[in-house]
Parts: C-alpha cells; sequence; structure tokens
C-alpha cells in the first residue's frame, strides 16, 4: 500500500473512533435526558431504548472500522522504529513511516478502550429500568 | 450479592486503620455497619472492592522494590534490552486485566446492586415520607395523615418506606448511612429512596451536602418502631397540641401566642401557625433540639429561647430580649407539648 | 553540546552575537518587560509558591479546627471562607500556574529546541493576568469577604438570596479573570509544540513531557470555556437579575452542576497529567532506560484528558437523575482508568528493565506512583454508583482526591524541583536532606490522608466546621491533624534545601543526570537563545543520541542553523517537523504588564458595580494592545 | 557536513518570513512555506475555545428549554424570523471579502486588500451597529429579567455581537497597518483576522439557529 494511503488510515484510525464516542456518549446523554424528563417525554414522545440501541450500535460499529484501519497500518508498517530508537539509516533526505507506524499503535489501544466504553454504555442501557431515578 | 464473612475476617489486617471500623463503640453513622438490606449491599461491595484494591497497590509496590533490589544485584543494561516484556506487562496488566475487573466491577454494581439503592417503584411501598430540608433542620410530613414533625422521623421496623426529599431553600442531601446511600434535595426536584430498617433502634442521619452556616449542625434521628408503638406514635403526633389546664404554663401559652414566637412557628390547635421554624405542636416528644444540637431538656431549651444565636450561630430564629420569668413560663408551656 | 567551551573562535564570535542579540533589558526593569520563557517561568514559580502558602496556611487553620470536637478557633463563617479559598487557591492558582506557568513555561521550549515560545509577549501578558488574579482574590479575603461557598459554588446556596455580600462576585470574576491567563497559556503551548519543535522532532521523536503538556494544555483550552460561562451566568444571576438558576422563573439548579463538572472533572485530570509528565522524564534519568512501550504511554497521556470530558456527571450521583443517564457517566469513569494503568506499569517496568537509583527525585516519583495508584482504586470504587452515592461528600472523597491531587500532582512537582533545580540553578542540591524530605512529606501525607477514608465511612460529611464529639471521628482527625503539620515540616525542609543548596550547593555542570531530553545538553543555566545551534533531533531521547550531538558541534563551528543575524527561530511543520520558515522573535515589551494591570483595574471596577468605569479601563485595554502591536518582531 | 534539514528541505530554500517587508519579499517568502503561520494556528486555538463557550451557551438553551413545557414561555415574544436571518446572510458576504483580501496580500496587490478589509469593514459596521439599536429595543421590550429564556436568549445574542465588535477592531487595526505597506507579520495577521471573521459567521449562523428554534417545535 502507498505511504499516502497509509497516513490516511493511521488517521482515520486515530480519530474516527474518538469522533464516533464523543458524539454517542453526548446523544446518548441528551436522548434519556429528553425522554426522562417529564417535559421532554410529553413533546417527543420517542422510545428510548429505541434511539439509544440505534445511535450506540452506529457509534460501535464507526469504533470497529476505526480499529480495522489502525490494526492494518501497525501491519502494514511492521518493522520499523516507534521513533523513540536510535537514528535511522539514511534518515537524511528521504522519511520512513515512523510516525504513522507510532500513531497506528496508539490507535489500536485506543479504540479498544473507546469500544469497550461503548459496550458498557449498551449493557448500563440496556440492563436498567428506563427513567428510574437512581 | 453473599455477604462474604471471611472478609470481614482477614481483610482489615490489610488496612491498619481499617480495623477500627470494625470494632466501633459509639459509631452511630458507619456505612460498613449496614442494619438494611441496601446498605447490606453497599457494605459487602465496599468489602470486595477493597480486597482486590489491596492486591493492585501490593502488586505495584511489589514491582517497584523488584526494580530497587534489582538494580542493586545487577546493574547495568543494554539499552533496549526487554522491550518486548515491557510491552507484554503493558498491554496485560496495563490493559487486558483491568478493563475485565472493572466491567465486572461495572455490572455488578450498576446493574445489580443499584437495582437496590435506586428510588423505589411509585407503588412498590404502602407508606410515604415527605422530608423537607430547610436551613439548617428537616420537616417531616406523613402524607395522608396531620401529622408534622421535625428532626425526628419515626418509621415501623421491617417495613419499607417510600422517603420523598425536597428542599425549601438551598441544596440539602439526606443520609442515614446505616440505612441507605445519600439523596440530594434539589430545588424544583422531588427525590426518593426507601428507607427500611432490619431492627428496632435510633439511627443517626446528616446533611451531607453543604448548605451554609451550620451545615455542621444539620443532624436527625430515625426511629424504627415496632408497628403497634409507630401506630400509637403517628396518632399521638395528629392530634391537635394539648391546651395547658392553667398556671404557668397557661403564662406562656399567652406569651408564645402574644410575642413574634406565633408568627415563625405551628402550634395546631391555635393561633400560631407560622412556616419559617419548626411545628412545635408535639415539641415536647423529641428527645433533642435544633437539628440535633442540644438535648431537649428544660436548662437547653430555655437557654435555647434566651440566645439560640450563642448556641447555633446563624440560625433563623433571633433572640427575643425576653424577662426570666416568661422564659419559665415558655418552657413549661412547652414542656407540656407531649 | 559544551557550550563553555566553544569549539573554534569563529563559533565564540556568534555565540557573543547571539548573547548580544536575545539578552533582554538587565536589572529589576528586566522583570517587568521579559519576553524570556525562562524568566518568566521563574516569575510564575516564585508567584505560585507564595500562593502555596497561602493555600497550606488555610489547610491547616482548618485542620487546626477539626484537630478536636467543637474547637472554636475559627469561626463558622471564616471556616466556609477557608475551605473555599483553599480549593480555588490550590487548583487554579497554585497547581495549574505552578505546571502550566512555571514548569511548562521554562521547559517546553528547551525541551523541544526552541529559543522561546511560539507567543513571548502573550507568554508575558498570561503571567501578569495570572499575578493580578491572585491578588484581585485575595483582596477579598482581605476585605471579609472571601468566597464563601465552596470552589463549588453550588446555586441557590451561591445566588444572591443566600450569599447577599461580594463574596460569590469575587469568586465569579476572579476565575474569569485566572482564566484568561490559563486560555492563553494553553494555545500559547499548543502551537508552541506544533511549530517550534527542532527540525525532524516529528510527533513520535517528542518526549513524552511535551506530550502530557499537550494533554493539558487541550484539556484547559475546551474545559475552561465551560466553567466561564457558568461563572458569567452566575454573576448576571446575581447583579443583572437573570435567573438561569432561578428554578422559579425557569431556571435550573443542574445547570449550573453540569456545566461545573464538565469543567471540573477534566480539570482534574489538567492537575495531573503535567506530573505524568515529569515522571515519565525523571524516570528515564535515573534508570538510564527509554520509557517502555512509548506509543502507548504517549497515547494515554492524551486519552486521559479526552476521556476525562465524559465522565462529569459522577460528581453529581446523589442528585437523583436517571439510572440511564448515570450508567453513561459509570461506563466512561470505568475506563478513563484504564490509560491510568497503562502508564503505571510503564513506569514501573521501565524502573524494572532499567537500573534504577533511587536519588531524590526518583523517591518522589515513586512515592507518586504509591499514592497515585491509592487514589486511583478509591477512584475505581466509584464506577460503582450505589457506593459513590453512598459515601459522596463525605471525607472519603477528600481523601480520594488529596491522594490523587496531593499525592499524584503535587510529589512529581517536588520531584521536578530536585531534579531540574541544577538545571536552573547550575548547582547541586544536598542528597541527603532531600531524601529526609521526602520521607517527612510521604509520612505525613499519608497520615494527614489515610485516616479520611474511615472517617468518611464512619460517616463525616465534608465541609462541616465542627463535629460532635460521640460519633467516633476524634482520634482520626487528630491524626490527620498532626499528620498536616508533619506534611507542612517536610515542604519547610524541602524548600529549605534547595534554598541553601543555591549558596553552597557544588557546580553541577550541564548534565548532572546524564538526562534524556535536549535541556541537558545546554549550560546550566541555559543562555538567554537556550541552544547555539538549533539542535538536530532524531529521537525522543536526544541527549541520548551522540551523533547528533556532535553534529550540532560541527554545525555550530561552520554556522549552518546557527541563526546569528537576526532574532530568530525556526518554524516546523505541526506533525512531522520538516523545517518550514525562519521567524523574527519580537523582543521585550512594556505592554503585556500594562495590559494585565489595565485588566486587573476593569475586573476590580465590575466586582464593585462600577460597569462605566470599566468600560473606560476596558478602552485602556484595547489602547495598550494597539501600542503593543504597533511595534512589529521584525521592526 | 550536511546542508540537509529533517524531511530533507535544504537551508536555502526555507524563507526568512517575518524579515520580509515590502511586496516582492513578503510574496516570495509566503509562497515558499507550506504550513498555516503561528499567528494562525494560535487564532485557531482561541477560536476553538470561544467555539466552546457558545456550545455552552447553546446547550444551556437547550437545556432549560427540556424543564420548560411552554418555550419561549407565556409573556415573552415568539423570535424574529425575516430579518435576522437576512442580517445574517449580509454579514455572511463579509467572509469572502476577507478571503479575497488574504489572497491578494499573498499575490501582494496592496490596494485590492486595502479595498475590500474597507468594504468589509462597512458591511460589518452596518450589522453591528443595526443589531445593537434592534437588541436596545427588544430589551427594553421584554426585559432580561423576565424569565430563564429571556436570560439566555439575550446573553446569546448579547456574546455574539461582542464578536462581531472585536472583529470590527480587528479590521480597524489591518486597515491601518496595510495602509503602511505591507510586511509578512500583517500578511500573518490578515490570514488569522480571516480565519476569525469565517468563524463569526458561522458563530453567528449557529446562534440566530438556535434563537430561532424557539419558535418552532
Amino acid at each position: 500500500m502507498k505511504l499516502e494511503r497509509l497516513a490516511v488510515l493511521q488517521w482515520v484510525g486515530l480519530l474516527v473512533g474518538a469522533l464516533a464516542w464523543t458524539s454517542v456518549h453526548l446523544a446518548g446523554i441528551g436522548i434519556s435526558q429528553a425522554e426522562c424528563n417529564a417535559t421532554g417525554a410529553a413533546r417527543w414522545h420517542m422510545s428510548n431504548p429505541a434511539w439509544e440501541g440505534t445511535v450506540l450500535g452506529v457509534a460501535a460499529l464507526c469504533v470497529v472500522i476505526a480499529e480495522v484501519c489502525a490494526v492494518t497500518v501497525f501491519w502494514r508498517t511492521r518493522g520499523f522504529e516507534f521513533g523513540d530508537g536510535p537514528p535511522e539509516e539514511g534518515f537524511e533526505g528521504e522519511r520512513k513511516p515512523t510516525r504513522i507506524h507510532f500513531f497506528s499503535a496508539a490507535a489500536v489501544a485506543s479504540n479498544a478502550i473507546f469500544f469497550m466504553i461503548i459496550v458498557l454504555e449498551i449493557v448500563g442501557q440496556f440492563g436498567n429500568i428506563a427513567c428510574r431515578q437512581s | 450479592m453473599t455477604p462474604p464473612l471471611r472478609f470481614r475476617r482477614w481483610l482489615p489486617l490489610l488496612g491498619l486503620g481499617v480495623v477500627l471500623v470494625l470494632t466501633g463503640c459509639d459509631r452511630q453513622q458507619d456505612t460498613l455497619a449496614p442494619k438494611s438490606h441496601a446498605s447490606t449491599d453497599i457494605a459487602n461491595l465496599f468489602w470486595w472492592m477493597m480486597g482486590v484494591s489491596w492486591f493492585g497497590l501490593a502488586l505495584v509496590v511489589a514491582l517497584m522494590i523488584f526494580a530497587w533490589r534489582k538494580a542493586h544485584r545487577r546493574p547495568g543494561h543494554e539499552v533496549k534490552e526487554g522491550e518486548q516484556l515491557g510491552f507484554r506487562v503493558v498491554i496485560g496488566a496495563g490493559i487486558v486485566f483491568p478493563i475485565v475487573l472493572i466491567a465486572a466491577l461495572f455490572v455488578i454494581g450498576d446493574i445489580f446492586v443499584i437495582k437496590v439503592t435506586q428510588a423505589p417503584a411509585k407503588d412498590a411501598t404502602r407508606m410515604t415520607i415527605v422530608v423537607t430540608g430547610h436551613q439548617w433542620w428537616w420537616e417531616v410530613r406523613y402524607p395522608g395523615t396531620t401529622a408534622v414533625t421535625a428532626n425526628e422521623i419515626h418509621i415501623p421496623v421491617r417495613t419499607p418506606v417510600r422517603l420523598e426529599v425536597k428542599t425549601a431553600d438551598v441544596i440539602h442531601s439526606f443520609w442515614v448511612p446505616e440505612l441507605n446511600r445519600t439523596i440530594d434535595a434539589m430545588p424544583g426536584k422531588r427525590n426518593a429512596i426507601e428507607l427500611y430498617a432490619d431492627a428496632v433502634g435510633r439511627y443517626r442521619g446528616q446533611c451531607d451536602e453543604f448548605c451554609g452556616l451550620q451545615h455542621a449542625h444539620m443532624g436527625f434521628y430515625v426511629y424504627a418502631d415496632p408497628p403497634t408503638v409507630f401506630r400509637r406514635w403517628l396518632a399521638n403526633q395528629e392530634k391537635p397540641a394539648r391546651t395547658p389546664g392553667g398556671g404557668l404554663a397557661a403564662q406562656g401559652k399567652q406569651a408564645f401566642m402574644t410575642s413574634s414566637c406565633a408568627s415563625c412557628h405551628t402550634i395546631r390547635g391555635t393561633s400560631a401557625s407560622g412556616y419559617v421554624g419548626p411545628d412545635l405542636t408535639h415539641v415536647a416528644t423529641r428527645s433533642t433540639l435544633a437539628a440535633l444540637t442540644i438535648p431537649n431538656d428544660r436548662r437547653d431549651l430555655s437557654h435555647w429561647i434566651v440566645d439560640s444565636q450563642a448556641v447555633k450561630p446563624g440560625n433563623q430564629m433571633p433572640n427575643m430580649h425576653l424577662s426570666g420569668d416568661k422564659v419559665k413560663a415558655l418552657v413549661a408551656y412547652l414542656e407540656g407539648l407531649n | 553540546m559544551a557550550i563553555a567551551t566553544p569549539p573554534t573562535p569563529t563559533a565564540a564570535e556568534r555565540m557573543h552575537l547571539l548573547e548580544t542579540m536575545w539578552e533582554g533589558r538587565p536589572g529589576i526593569l528586566g522583570w517587568f518587560t521579559t519576553t524570556d520563557h525562562k524568566k518568566i517561568g521563574l516569575l510564575y514559580f516564585w508567584t505560585t509558591l507564595l500562593l502555596f502558602g497561602a493555600g497550606g496556611a488555610e489547610a491547616l487553620t482548618m485542620r487546626t479546627q477539626l484537630a478536636v470536637p467543637n474547637a472554636h478557633v475559627v469561626s463558622p463563617s471564616t471556616y466556609d471562607e477557608l475551605f473555599s479559598l483553599h480549593g480555588i487557591t490550590m487548583i487554579f492558582f497554585f497547581i495549574i500556574p505552578m505546571t502550566t506557568g512555571a514548569f511548562g513555561n521554562y521547559l517546553l521550549p528547551l525541551m523541544i529546541g526552541a529559543r522561546d515560545m511560539a507567543f513571548p509577549r502573550m507568554n508575558a501578558l498570561s503571567y501578569w493576568i495570572f499575578l493580578w488574579s491572585g491578588i484581585f482574590l485575595y483582596i477579598s479575603f482581605a476585605l471579609g469577604v472571601a468566597p464563601n461557598a465552596g470552589w463549588f459554588d453550588y446555586v441557590p446556596l451561591a445566588n444572591g438570596h443566600y450569599d447577599p455580600g461580594r463574596n460569590i462576585d469575587f469568586y465569579c470574576l476572579a476565575i474569569i479573570f485566572n482564566g484568561i491567563s490559563s486560555t492563553l497559556t494553553a494555545a500559547q503551548f499548543i502551537v508552541t509544540i506544533f511549530k517550534s519543535r527542532a527540525p525532524g522532532m516529528s510527533f513520535n521523536r517528542m518526549p513524552l513531557f511535551c506530550f502530557a503538556f499537550l494533554a493539558a494544555s487541550a484539556g484547559l483550552l475546551f474545559a475552561l470555556p465551560l466553567l466561564t460561562a457558568d461563572t458569567i451566568f452566575l454573576f448576571l444571576d446575581r447583579n443583572v437579575g437573570t435567573h438561569f438558576f432561578d428554578v422559579a422563573s425557569g431556571g435550573s439548579a443542574f445547570l449550573w452542576q453540569h456545566l461545573f463538572w464538565m469543567f471540573g472533572h477534566p480539570e482534574v485530570y489538567i492537575l495531573i497529567v503535567p506530573a505524568f509528565g515529569i515522571a515519565t522524564e525523571i524516570i528515564p534519568a535515573f534508570t538510564q532506560r527509554r520509557v517502555t512501550a512509548f506509543p502507548l504511554v504517549a497515547i494515554a497521556e492524551l486519552l486521559v484528558v479526552f476521556i476525562g470530558f465524559g465522565v462529569w456527571a459522577h460528581h453529581m450521583y446523589a442528585t437523583g437523575m436517571a439510572t440511564i443517564t448515570a450508567v453513561f457517566f459509570g461506563a466512561a469513569t470505568a475506563m478513563v482508568v484504564i490509560p491510568s494503568t497503562i502508564q503505571v506499569f510503564a513506569w514501573c517496568m521501565t524502573m524494572i528493565l532499567g537500573t534504577a537509583r533511587f536519588k531524590t527525585p526518583l523517591l518522589f516519583i515513586a512515592g507518586f506512583i504509591f499514592m497515585f495508584v491509592m487514589g486511583g482504586l478509591t477512584g475505581i470504587m466509584f464506577v460503582a454508583i450505589p457506593f459513590d452515592q453512598a459515601v459522596t461528600d463525605t471525607y472519603f472523597i477528600i481523601a480520594h482526591f488529596h491522594y490523587i491531587i496531593f499525592g499524584a500532582a503535587v510529589f512529581p512537582i517536588f520531584g521536578g524541583m530536585y531534579y531540574w533545580f541544577p538545571k536552573v540553578t547550575g548547582k547541586l542540591y544536598f542528597e541527603l536532606p532531600g531524601q529526609i524530605s521526602f520521607w517527612i512529606l510521604f509520612v505525613g501525607t499519608n497520615l494527614l490522608f489515610f485516616p479520611m477514608h474511615i472517617v468518611g465511612l464512619l460517616g463525616m460529611p465534608r465541609r462541616q466546621y465542627t463535629y460532635p464529639a460521640n460519633l467516633g471521628w476524634e482520634s482520626y482527625n487528630l491524626a490527620e491533624t498532626i499528620g498536616g503539620y508533619i506534611t507542612a515540616a517536610g515542604i519547610l525542609l524541602l524548600l529549605g534545601n534547595l534554598f541553601v543548596s543555591y549558596f553552597r550547593g557544588e557546580e553541577a555542570g550541564p548534565d548532572p543526570w546524564h538526562g534524556a531530553t535536549l535541556e541537558w545538553t545546554t549550560t546550566s543555566p541555559p543562555p538567554p537563545y537556550n541552544y547555539a545551534v538549533i539542535p538536530k533531533v532524531s529521537s525522543a531521547y536526544a541527549n541520548w543520541d551522540e551523533e547528533d550531538r556532535a553534529e550540532d558541534r560541527r554545525k555550530l563551528a561552520t554556522g549552518v542553523l546557527v541563526l546569528q543575524e537576526g532574532h530568530e527561530q525556526v518554524a516546523v511543520t505541526p506533525v512531522d517537523g520538516t523545517l518550514d520558515e525562519i521567524v523574527e522573535m519580537p523582543h521585550d515589551s512594556p505592554w503585556p504588564a500594562l495590559l494585565g494591570l489595565s485588566l486587573f483595574l476593569v475586573f476590580s471596577m465590575l466586582v464593585i458595580g462600577k460597569y462605566g468605569v470599566a468600560g473606560c479601563f476596558a478602552i485602556g485595554c484595547v489602547l495598550s494592545l494597539f501600542g503593543w502591536h504597533s511595534k512589529e518582531p521584525q521592526e | 557536513m550536511t546542508d540537509y534539514i529533517a524531511g530533507g528541505r535544504r537551508l536555502e530554500d526555507v524563507p526568512k518570513t517575518t524579515k520580509a517587508t515590502g511586496v516582492p519579499a513578503v510574496q516570495y517568502a509566503v509562497a515558499r512555506r507550506t504550513g498555516p503561520p503561528a499567528a494562525w494556528w494560535g487564532m485557531l486555538m482561541l477560536i476553538s475555545s470561544e467555539g466552546v463557550l457558545f456550545a455552552a451557551m447553546m446547550g444551556t438553551f437547550f437545556y432549560l428549554r427540556f424543564n420548560d413545557p411552554q418555550w419561549p414561555p407565556k409573556g415573552d415574544p415568539e423570535p424574529k424570523f425575516i430579518i435576522p436571518l437576512i442580517m445574517v446572510a449580509v454579514l455572511s458576504t463579509t467572509s469572502p471579502m476577507m478571503q479575497g483580501a488574504w489572497r491578494a496580500a499573498r499575490e501582494g496587490r496592496l490596494m485590492m486588500v486595502r479595498g475590500l478589509l474597507f468594504l468589509a469593514l462597512i458591511v460589518q459596521s452596518g450589522y453591528f451597529a443595526y443589531e445593537v439599536t434592534d437588541f436596545g429595543h427588544e430589551i427594553q421590550k421584554t426585559p432580561i429579567s423576565n424569565d430563564a429564556y429571556t436570560s439566555a436568549h439575550y446573553v446569546l445574542l448579547a456574546a455574539d455581537h461582542a464578536h462581531v465588535f472585536v472583529g470590527i477592531l480587528f479590521n480597524l487595526w489591518l486597515i491601518w497597518k496595510f495602509s503602511r505597506g505591507i510586511t509578512t507579520y500583517r500578511a500573518n495577521a490578515l490570514q488569522a483576522i480571516t480565519l476569525y471573521w469565517h468563524f463569526v459567521v458561522l458563530l453567528t449562523w449557529a446562534v440566530i439557529g438556535t434563537i430561532l428554534s424557539a419558535a418552532v417545535g
């Protein structure tokens, strides 16, 4: 795969998962607030589980995609230093994909965490009684 | 969750001070001396979490001690040596292991235990009590009856009670550690928890959210009575105040109704119907005054009437400059209100 | 790079040119007009140290009051002011300015091989604003109207009806005022890290210290506006008659708490992440080994702040929100732990794989790891919402976050003071007193904070000015107070040691620890221009790359990248650190100090309600901004 | 001894940007640099911080709406539709003007820069003048202290207008600077302030959208 494409995939892996979690976190909180709030419920009549299930599912999917990108890039750039290593051969002049390798490794870890958060959010959503005061 | 008795025996050894928590003498607000199923679950949850936590701490300390010993055994190393081992440990012990443990904790705590501690369903209990936080005392009402009291809540033992909490001014927080978790009294909202006591007795509670100058003096008692005793108590609380036969107490009533007392306090069955201070209809049945600040006896009561600001600085009751015999009369009257 | 002995006469010539180009105005006045990040860092250091003293004195007074039941050391109202000021001071006026302001300012440009921050004059401005905001806050204390509703200032307690004095107005304005300074610093750091790194220092070759400060700055940049909005609302509610938090008119008391904790929780991570950065510098230096699992540690430092933005409502579990709302925060709270576990094990493994020399700085880091794990484990307990609801607002919470904020944030600051003392002063500190000061502090803090767990579980609520004798709290509180005084003694010994070392310590030389990063390649203290040659960087541990350092010396001889023709610095591309342009840096300027002063006047007029006068001073601010920008760097 | 710098760039290819004064030098320097200058990044940081501030205020608007059965509450007028939208549309035209000014500066067409900046300043000042007077009228009819709705409404508007005002000050300063020739320093400032104006226009759309949302649903 070309270096440019790897670079793009690396950013996808690093950013998309984070973005997906951020959006679903805020959206999910907003939905539960809207539904479990007298006024909100009266205005929107939306079924909390349906909405929460959808947004959380979509977000989980995005995180998985990001993770796949990250793993691919990590695998394609294996054998390179992360950059904390000693100066590389021919470092002057042409550049080696150490940065891509570094960020893809980071992305593999971070997406795993984001995925776990979303899983727990799904469990918490459907393991509890909707709109019961905690 | 099952109460792990083994833990109670050997976990304290890991935490020096924690021993004292268990062998307590006069601990009236001990979260870990549960007297209801809700607080029992919370306490057990804590014991398990603490046990695992000590192991985590021990592991990290062991690693550091090992590093220190190793450096002494064979100093010097090749800079990138053991990088793979480092990565493996970080991924295993730093990512996989904690994720599993904490996910399990999340499921236990926020799926199962929370079912017990969250608000009871509207129709789950036969009885409801409404508690209103004031700066700095608690107003207690029994919906469906005329009973109103302050700072001393009576409930029937081994009977789930729905307790609804609201506030008349700032945010307060209702908390009886031995019976259940904390619940805030939020403006414009009515929160609820279940109040349940395994055993007959007196349980101490306190305002848990900073609510101003006298946040420190906003305690209350929950009395779990046998059902018959409770019913008798409630029936008595419903009655209007008894009118004194005469003598000093009658003068006291006179003084109460004519002075500014009546504009702040309610005494059912009289013209006094203020809402600033506690309802005094049956004040003599309470064991304490000023939200557990002082005992309810003649000396403290008269001291309170004469100079409440010295007892509880900043409280809402002004010092009204009454003559000595007027105070005597008031005390005699109030002591008769049982 | 042995600056002390220039390789050739021409090199000496060049260094002399740089000297004349970069050294600011001498004397006292020089401190008011300086734009040198090192001088500004020192200004920050001394100011925050002073405020640390104030916050500590407040804490000791409270501990004295609580030593025995029903004590009358201070009045209830004074006590409320004390715990409010203690929180505000330690968070906004000690830890943030000490880490970002002092450590960040002094070290960050050195570590990335820059000659100064990206916006030197703005850097000076953030210091002056910070100084004046501190004065502003303590004026309120002198006038007896210090904030008295806690640093969290929950409404309605903080609104005009229940708190009619000027106290909370001082709170709002001091927070906003101080927030301007922190926001400028944060933007400053991010841009400096993006643009001013030495050529070749691509992101994956950047020291972990810089990742930490990048994370903290990003956190500040995005968290502070939430608090600013919140305090603006509160100020308007109190002074203009709006109803943001007034339930009767459609406002909400939850709104304050949500906005406050949306800021407040990232804040906690903003406080400790720089400490992580300091730890990731000290550990390599004293184990002579690169931090293991480099990319994981780097991303962990960023992730902890990022996920930290999603956990705010776990401070509000007792307010009775819907369970299905609470679990969102429970889930995030559960997983925000993982970045920290990654780092803890990376630190420990680095110590094991390297050769750990437990000198004072590393001792403090070991203590930090212990305290951090301690506080972290109690933090994990709050994943279980029912348990959190049971101990919230008790001393258990105080124990938890003091283990984090004192143990995990302040211990590394102390360790860093020892570690960089030779670099800043050129002298070595005394080792034995240093180690003694650590052990005193370690014992003291644990004696101070561990019993708080127990009294918390015994049902002692926070923020009460006294407590009754019959609840079994006395012995623990007494122990805590004793621990408090021991801690104070330890801090005094630490400062005394450094003070004496400054005069009596032996010469340190440029690199006493064989440290990992660039700052150890230049003299101690560094020259005004930091580096005679813009250093070459091909790894995150530049000082250990002998070839590169040798090449720097050759460059100095041949004059490549010395940039002695002007007041110049390089600028690179943000991600890969390719040399992009050579920019002129601005010279000393009196305007930042003046602007800070006029802002102070604006805020002091606002707090007494003289909005017209405040407007006039605001015009003054605009004028000083015009004056500021009338002189361009190249002129 | 190599004169290559990391990334394979020769040292003599690297422009000394902020040293450059006068049209040809600035043109050369700016053309030679690959990324935006620090000034642009700094502005990006500050506006993203401001963005969060406004997100908080709009979030407040909707959060309060959750708690209010009727929105806007009784006694408060529905927000006006047509004129605000027209005004925002007008303000939006200054965004391309600023962009054009920055392009002209890059190409060294100094008169063009001054002209566009001046034009933009006129439009912006017009917008600001109208909005401020309108704000004054509204707040006299329905005071800010009516209820939570009016509070959120007016604070949001005021904050937006304040940002327009700051932008106007920026442009005044730019015009003053560019009237005395061009330097890279000024070009950088122009680039950053152009970004600021794009942000303000977006912001104004978002604010008006939030305020008009009270009229629907």
